[in-house]
C-alpha cells in the first residue's frame, strides 16, 4: 500500500483501494483501481453496460478477492472477509432474497443472521409491500422484490452500504422512495456506494460521482 | 451456533413448504431399492439371516448415501437460486457456522427418508422375515441408533461437498462421485452393523463399529467445519 | 528460461536407478511358485508405492497454498495429483494383468483392491474439480481442500479395511503372500533400489511438470494483462 | 421433429462442450458400482453363475438407473435456472417435441456411460469369468441389445419424472409419487434379461422379457410424449 | 365474446380481449380487461410495481391461460396456446437466456426453434456484444444480457412482440438502441405491447399508452 494510508483509524475512510487488479476468467476487469472514500461519504459509481460496476461492488463486499494490490473497507484489510461482511450489506441487482420464503420471512431471516432487531412489519409497510408480507417472494413481481430489498437494507443499516441499480424496474413512487430511505441512510452516518444508469436520480443521495471505464475509475464533474 | 440454527430453521421452512427435497431424496432411495430388490430376489431367495443380512444391510445404505448426496445438493442448490447463496455468504459471522446450518437443514428430511427405507428394505430383503424366523425379534432400538449415526456421518460429509460443487458445471453426477470414496468407512460402518444386528443381535462386535462410526462423524464435522470456509470463500 | 540443474540431475538418476533394476530383474532368478512373473513385483510395489507417495503430496502442497496462498504450491498440487492418478492407474492395471494367471481372475472384491480402486476415483475428483473451475484462485483453494481431504481418508479407508478383517476373519486372498516373501530374500535388494528409483522419478516429474505449468500460467497472465512489464514471475 | 432436435443439440452442446455432464456421470457410475461391490460382495469371489448374475446384473443397473435419473434431473433443472423453461414452452411447435428433445438430449450420453459401465461391472463382479468357465461365451450382442433398450426405457421413465417435478407447487406433491412405479416394469425386465442372459445366454424367457421391454419404452415415450404438454403447461 | 368482434379476419387484430379475469394463487391480478390492438400498433403498458403488466404480457404469450373472459392472439384464441406461440415473442425482465449456452449460441438456438435464418454476428455487433459473443450468459453484466435478449427479439422479428421493462439495466447508449430496434421492428410490421416504467422512452416506439391498475386496463392521454 502507497504511503500508508490507513495509519490513523481517527481519519475514517470507508473504503480504500490502491491499484487493484481484477481478472475473471479470461477477462481482466479492473485494471489498477484507486479509490478513497471518507467515512459517511456517497458515492454514485457510473459506467457502461459491462464496465465492472456490479464487479466493483463484490469485490468491497469480500465475494472476489483482488488479483493484485490491496485495499480497506472501514479499516478491515479486503482480505480478511470476516471482518469486511462485518461492516458491509450489499443490495445486489436480482434481490438475492429467497424464492420460498415470504416477504417477511426474508427480512426475519436477514435480521437473525446480523444479530439485529427492527420492525418487520414496519419496514415492509414503509416500501408498501404490507399486502404482499406473506407471499412468497417467488410470486411478488421485479419491482416488489426490489423494494423488498430495499426495505432489508433499509432496516440493517449497514455503515458501509452498497446498492446495485436500485432505480431499475422500479415506478415513480418506488424510486422517490430510494432516494428517501437511501438518504436516511445516509443521514444515520452510513457511508454509500451506488451502481446506476441514472446519474440525476442517484446523484440526490451521493453527489460524489465517479466513471468506471476501461478498468480504471475516474472522478466525474465537481465532487 | 445462533447463524447456524438460523439457517437450519430457514431451510426447514423451506424444505417444507415446497417438499422437493424430500422427493427428490425419496426418489433415489426408492430407485436403489426397487433395483436391488428385484435382481437379488430373482436369484438365489434365502431365508436365511447369514444370506439375506448383508444384501439388505448394502442396499438400505447405498440408497441412503445417494439420499445424502441428493439432499445436500439440493439444499444448495436452493441458495444458488436467485443468487441468494452469494447473499448468504456476505453475512457476518464465521463461515462455518453456515455449514453446520445447513447439515442441521439437511439431515431432517433425510432421517425421515431414512425412516421409511431402512424398514422397507428390511422388508424387501427379506431380512425381517429371517430374523423373526430364527425366533428373535428385530433389534429396532439398535437399528435406529445405528441409522442415525450413518446419516449424520453421510449428511456430514455430502453438505461438505455440497457446497464445493454449488457453482459447478454438472453439479448432480460431481456430488456423489466426490463423495462417496470418502464415505466409504462410514458405508462400511453401518453396512457391517446392521449385518451383525440383523444376523445376531447386539454384540461387542457392533459396538465396536458404532464407537468408530461415531468417531468419523465427529472428525467429518469438525475436518468440514474448519475446511469450509476455505472452500466458499470468495 | 535457463535449464533448470536440479532436474535434470533428478531425471538422469532417476533413469539410471530404472536402467540397474531391469537388469537385476531380469538376471534375478525365478520365484518357485510364480516363475518369471514374480519380475512384476519390482514394477507393481514401486508403483503403487509412488501413487501414495503422490497423493501425500497432493495434500501436503495444498495444505502449504491454504497457509501461504502461493501459486506454487498449487502448480506442485496438481502435478503431484497428476502423477498420482497415472501410476494407481497403472497399479491397477498392472495388478490386473498380474492377477489373473496368479489369481485366476482380473478383480476380487479385496479390501486393498477396492481401496486402490476408490483412490483412483478421489484422484480422478480431484483432477475434474480442477478443470471446472476457471477462476486460478477458487481453483486454487476448492482444489486444495477436496486434496486435503481426499489425503486424509486414503490411510482411514485403508485402516478401517485392515480392521474390518481384523474383527470378522474372512478366507481371502491376501496380497502380501508371506510364502514368496519367505522363500526368496534376494529378491528383496532389487525391490529396494526400485523403490528408491521411483521415489527419484517422483521427484524429477514433479519438477517438470510444476515448471511446465509455471510457464504457461505466466504465458497466459502475459497474454490476459497485456501488461507485460507488470507481470510478476512467476516462480517454478 | 426439428425442435426436438435442437433442443437435444442445445442440451448435447452444454454437457458436449464442457464434456464434465460425461466425465461426471461415468465417475458418478463407475462408484456406484464400487460401492455397491464392496457393500455386496463382502469380499466373497464366486465362480458360480447362479451367484454372481444377479448381483452384477443388479449392481449395473442400479448404476445404470442411477445415471439416468440424475442426467434427467439435470437435463430440467438447467432449464429451470433463470427462467429459461418459461421460454422454451414459449417457443412455436408441439410440447410433446420438446419431451423429445430432452430424452434425445439426455441419452448419448448415458449410452456412452452404459458402454463402459457394463463390461466394467461384468468384470468387476466376476460374471464374465463365471461365464466363461461354465464354457460359454459371454452373450455380448444380446447384452447390447438388454442395455440399450433399458437405457432407453430408464431415460424415458426419469426424463418424463423430471417434467413432473421441476415445475411443482407443492400442492401437487403427490404426482412424483403416483409416477414413480412407471418405473418398476422397465427394471424388471432389464434385470431378469441380463440376470437369464448371463446365466445361459439366450432363451425364449429373454425374448419375452426383451419384447416386453421394447413395448415398454415405446409406450412410455408415447404417453410422454402425449402428457407432458399437460404436465409443463401454464 | 361481445358483438363477435374476430368475425372479420381483414380487419386484423394483433391482441382481442374480452372481460378476461386472472386469479394466481390467492390474489385476482386481472378484473375485467377488454382490449383491441389493430395490426402493426404500438401500445405501451403502464402501471404501478405489482399492478400486473408481466401477468398480463405473460397471459398474451400463452404462459398463463385466462380464469375467465376470452381473447385473441392474431386471430388464434389463447386457448390455442400453439397457434398463440407461433405468433409471439416475449422478451422478459430476466432476458430467458441459457446460462451455459455463450451469446452466439443463445440467440441460434432460438433461431432455429423458430425455424428461422438470421445473421448471428451481425445482431450482436448491433447491440455491442460482438466482443462477447463466445462468453457464456452467466458470465454477462445484467445490461449486457439485457442486450442479448434485445437482440433475439430483433432477430426472431414474431409479429407481436411483448416485451417486459426494455430500459431497465440499460446505459443511456443501450436505452437508445432499445428505441432504434423496437422502431426498426414496427416499420416491419410487427405489434408490439412494451411494459415498462419510463412513459417516455417507450411511448417514442409505441404511442399508445395504457395504463393498468386495480386489475383494470384504461387508455391514458391520447392514443
Ligand atoms: C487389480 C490388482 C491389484 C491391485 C489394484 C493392487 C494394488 C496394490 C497396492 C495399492 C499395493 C501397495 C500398497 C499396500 O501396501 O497396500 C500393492 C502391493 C503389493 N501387491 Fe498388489 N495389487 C494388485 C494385484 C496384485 C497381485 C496379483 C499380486 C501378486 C500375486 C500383488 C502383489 C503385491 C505385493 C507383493 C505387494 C507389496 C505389499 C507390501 O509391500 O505391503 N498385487 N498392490
Ligand atoms: N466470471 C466471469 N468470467 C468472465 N467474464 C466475466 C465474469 N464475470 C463478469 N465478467 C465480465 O465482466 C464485465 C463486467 O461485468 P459487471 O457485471 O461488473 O458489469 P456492470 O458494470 O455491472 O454492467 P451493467 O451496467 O450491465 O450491470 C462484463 O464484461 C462481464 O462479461
Ligand atoms: N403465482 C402467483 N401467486 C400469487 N400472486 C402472484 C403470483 N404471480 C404474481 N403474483 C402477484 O401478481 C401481481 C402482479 O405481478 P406482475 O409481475 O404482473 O406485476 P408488474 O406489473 O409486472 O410489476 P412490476 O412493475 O414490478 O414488474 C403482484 O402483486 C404479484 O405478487
Ligand atoms: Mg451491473
Ligand atoms: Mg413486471
Amino acid at each position: 500500500m502507497t504511503e500508508g494510508g490507513v495509519a490513523d483509524p481517527g481519519e475514517a475512510f470507508a473504503v480504500q483501494l490502491r491499484d487493484v487488479w481484477l481478472r475473471l476468467g479470461r477477462e481482466v476487469i479492473l485494471r489498477g483501481v484507486t479509490l478513497d472514500v471518507p467515512a459517511g461519504q456517497g458515492v454514485t459509481l457510473l459506467g457502461e453496460n459491462g464496465a465492472g460496476k456490479t464487479t466493483l461492488l463484490r469485490l468491497l463486499s469480500a465475494g472476489l478477492r483482488p488479483t493484485r494490490g490491496e485495499g480497506r473497507v472501514l479499516g478491515f484489510d479486503l482480505r480478511d472477509s470476516r471482518g469486511v461482511r462485518d461492516a458491509i450489506h450489499l443490495m445486489p441487482v436480482d434481490g438475492g432474497l429467497y424464492p420460498d420464503l415470504t416477504a417477511a420471512e426474508n427480512l426475519a431471516f436477514a435480521l437473525r443472521m446480523h444479530a439485529q432487531a427492527g420492525d418487520v412489519p414496519g419496514a415492509l409497510r414503509r416500501v408498501g409491500l404490507e399486502g404482499a408480507a406473506q407471499r412468497r417472494a417467488r410470486f411478488l413481481s421485479a419491482g416488489m422484490r426490489k423494494r423488498l430489498a430495499l426495505a432489508r437494507a433499509h432496516l440493517l443499516a449497514r455503515p458501509l452500504t452498497l446498492v446495485d441499480e436500485p432505480f431499475a424496474n422500479l415506478d415513480d413512487a418506488g424510486r422517490a422512495l430510494v432516494q428517501e430511505l437511501l438518504l436516511e441512510l445516509r443521514g444515520q452516518g452510513c457511508s454509500l456506494m451506488i451502481a446506476a444508469h441514472e446519474p440525476a436520480l442517484a446523484q440526490v443521495v451521493a453527489p460524489r460521482t465517479l466513471r468506471l471505464a476501461g478498468g480504471l475509475l475516474r472522478e466525474e464533474g465537481g465532487a | 451456533m445462533r447463524q447456524a440454527l438460523t439457517v437450519a430453521a430457514k431451510d426447514l421452512r423451506v424444505a417444507g413448504r415446497t417438499r422437493d427435497t424430500l422427493l427428490a431424496t425419496a426418489f433415489f432411495a426408492g430407485i436403489v431399492l426397487l433395483v436391488l430388490g428385484f435382481a437379488l430376489s430373482g436369484g438365489v431367495v434365502s431365508r436365511d439371516a447369514r444370506l439375506t443380512a448383508p444384501l439388505a444391510a448394502g442396499a438400505i445404505w447405498t440408497a441412503l448415501a445417494l439420499a445424502a448426496a441428493v439432499g445436500a445438493q439440493r439444499a444448495f442448490a436452493q441458495e444458488q437460486e436467485a443468487g441468494a447463496l452469494e447473499q448468504l455468504l456476505a453475512y457476518p459471522g464465521p463461515h462455518g457456522a453456515l455449514y453446520l446450518g445447513k447439515l442441521l437443514g439437511v439431515l431432517p428430511p433425510l432421517l425421515l427418508v431414512a425412516a421409511v427405507t431402512v424398514p422397507t428394505g428390511l422388508v424387501l430383503f427379506g431380512a425381517s422375515e429371517a430374523v423373526t424366523a430364527a425366533g428373535r425379534a428385530l433389534p429396532w432400538a439398535a437399528l435406529a441408533l445405528t441409522t442415525a449415526l450413518g446419516v449424520l456421518g453421510f449428511a456430514a460429509a455430502t453438505t461438505f461437498y455440497g457446497s464445493i460443487t454449488v457453482n459447478l458445471r454438472a453439479r448432480e453426477a460431481l456430488l456423489p462421485a466426490l463423495a462417496f470414496p470418502i464415505l466409504v468407512p462410514a458405508v462400511l460402518a453401518t453396512v457391517q452393523a446392521t449385518r451383525l444386528l440383523l444376523e445376531g443381535g447386539w454384540s461387542p462386535e457392533v459396538t465396536t463399529w458404532l464407537t468408530f462410526l461415531t468417531a468419523f462423524d465427529l472428525g467429518t464435522i469438525i475436518l468440514a467445519t474448519l475446511l469450509f470456509p476455505a472452500a466458499v470463500e470468495g | 528460461m535457463k535449464r533448470d540443474v536440479t532436474t535434470t540431475v533428478l531425471g538422469a538418476a532417476s533413469l539410471l536407478g530404472l536402467a540397474v533394476v531391469l537388469g537385476l530383474s531380469l538376471t534375478s532368478p525365478l520365484d518357485v511358485n510364480q516363475g518369471s512373473l514374480v519380475r512384476l513385483m519390482f514394477v507393481h510395489v514401486p508403483e503403487a508405492w509412488l501413487s501414495y507417495l503422490a497423493y501425500g503430496g497432493t495434500g501436503l502442497f495444498g495444505l502449504l497454498y491454504l497457509i501461504q496462498r502461493r501459486r506454487h504450491w498449487d502448480r506442485l498440487a496438481m502435478a503431484s495429483g497428476e502423477i498420482g492418478l497415472l501410476f494407481t492407474l497403472a497399479t491397477i492395471v498392472g495388478g490386473m494383468l498380474w492377477a489373473k494367471p496368479t489369481w485366476g481372475t482380473y478383480w476380487v472384491w479385496d479390501a486393498r483392491l477396492t481401496t486402490t480402486a476408490l483412490s483412483l476415483v478421489v484422484y480422478g475428483g480431484y483432477l475434474l474439480i480442477r478443470s471446472l473451475i476457471d477462476d486460478p484462485e477458487r481453483r486454487a483453494r476448492v482444489s486444495a481442500v477436496v486434496g486435503i481431504v481426499g489425503t486424509l481418508y486414503v490411510p482411514v479407508n485403508y485402516m478401517a479395511v485392515e480392521w474390518w478383517r481384523g474383527v470378522h476373519q474372512t478366507q481371502t486372498l491376501k496380497l502380501l503372500g508371506g510364502v514368496r516373501w519367505d522363500a526368496a530374500p534376494i529378491y528383496l535388494p532389487t525391490l529396494l533400489l526400485s523403490v528408491a528409483s521411483f521415489t527419484l522419478l517422483y521427484f524429477f516429474l514433479l519438477r517438470l511438470r510444476g515448471t511446465l505449468a509455471a510457464r504457461e500460467e505466466a504465458r497466459e497472465e502475459r497474454e490476459l494483462t497485456g501488461v507485460t512489464g507488470r507481470v510478476e514471475v512467476a516462480r517454478g
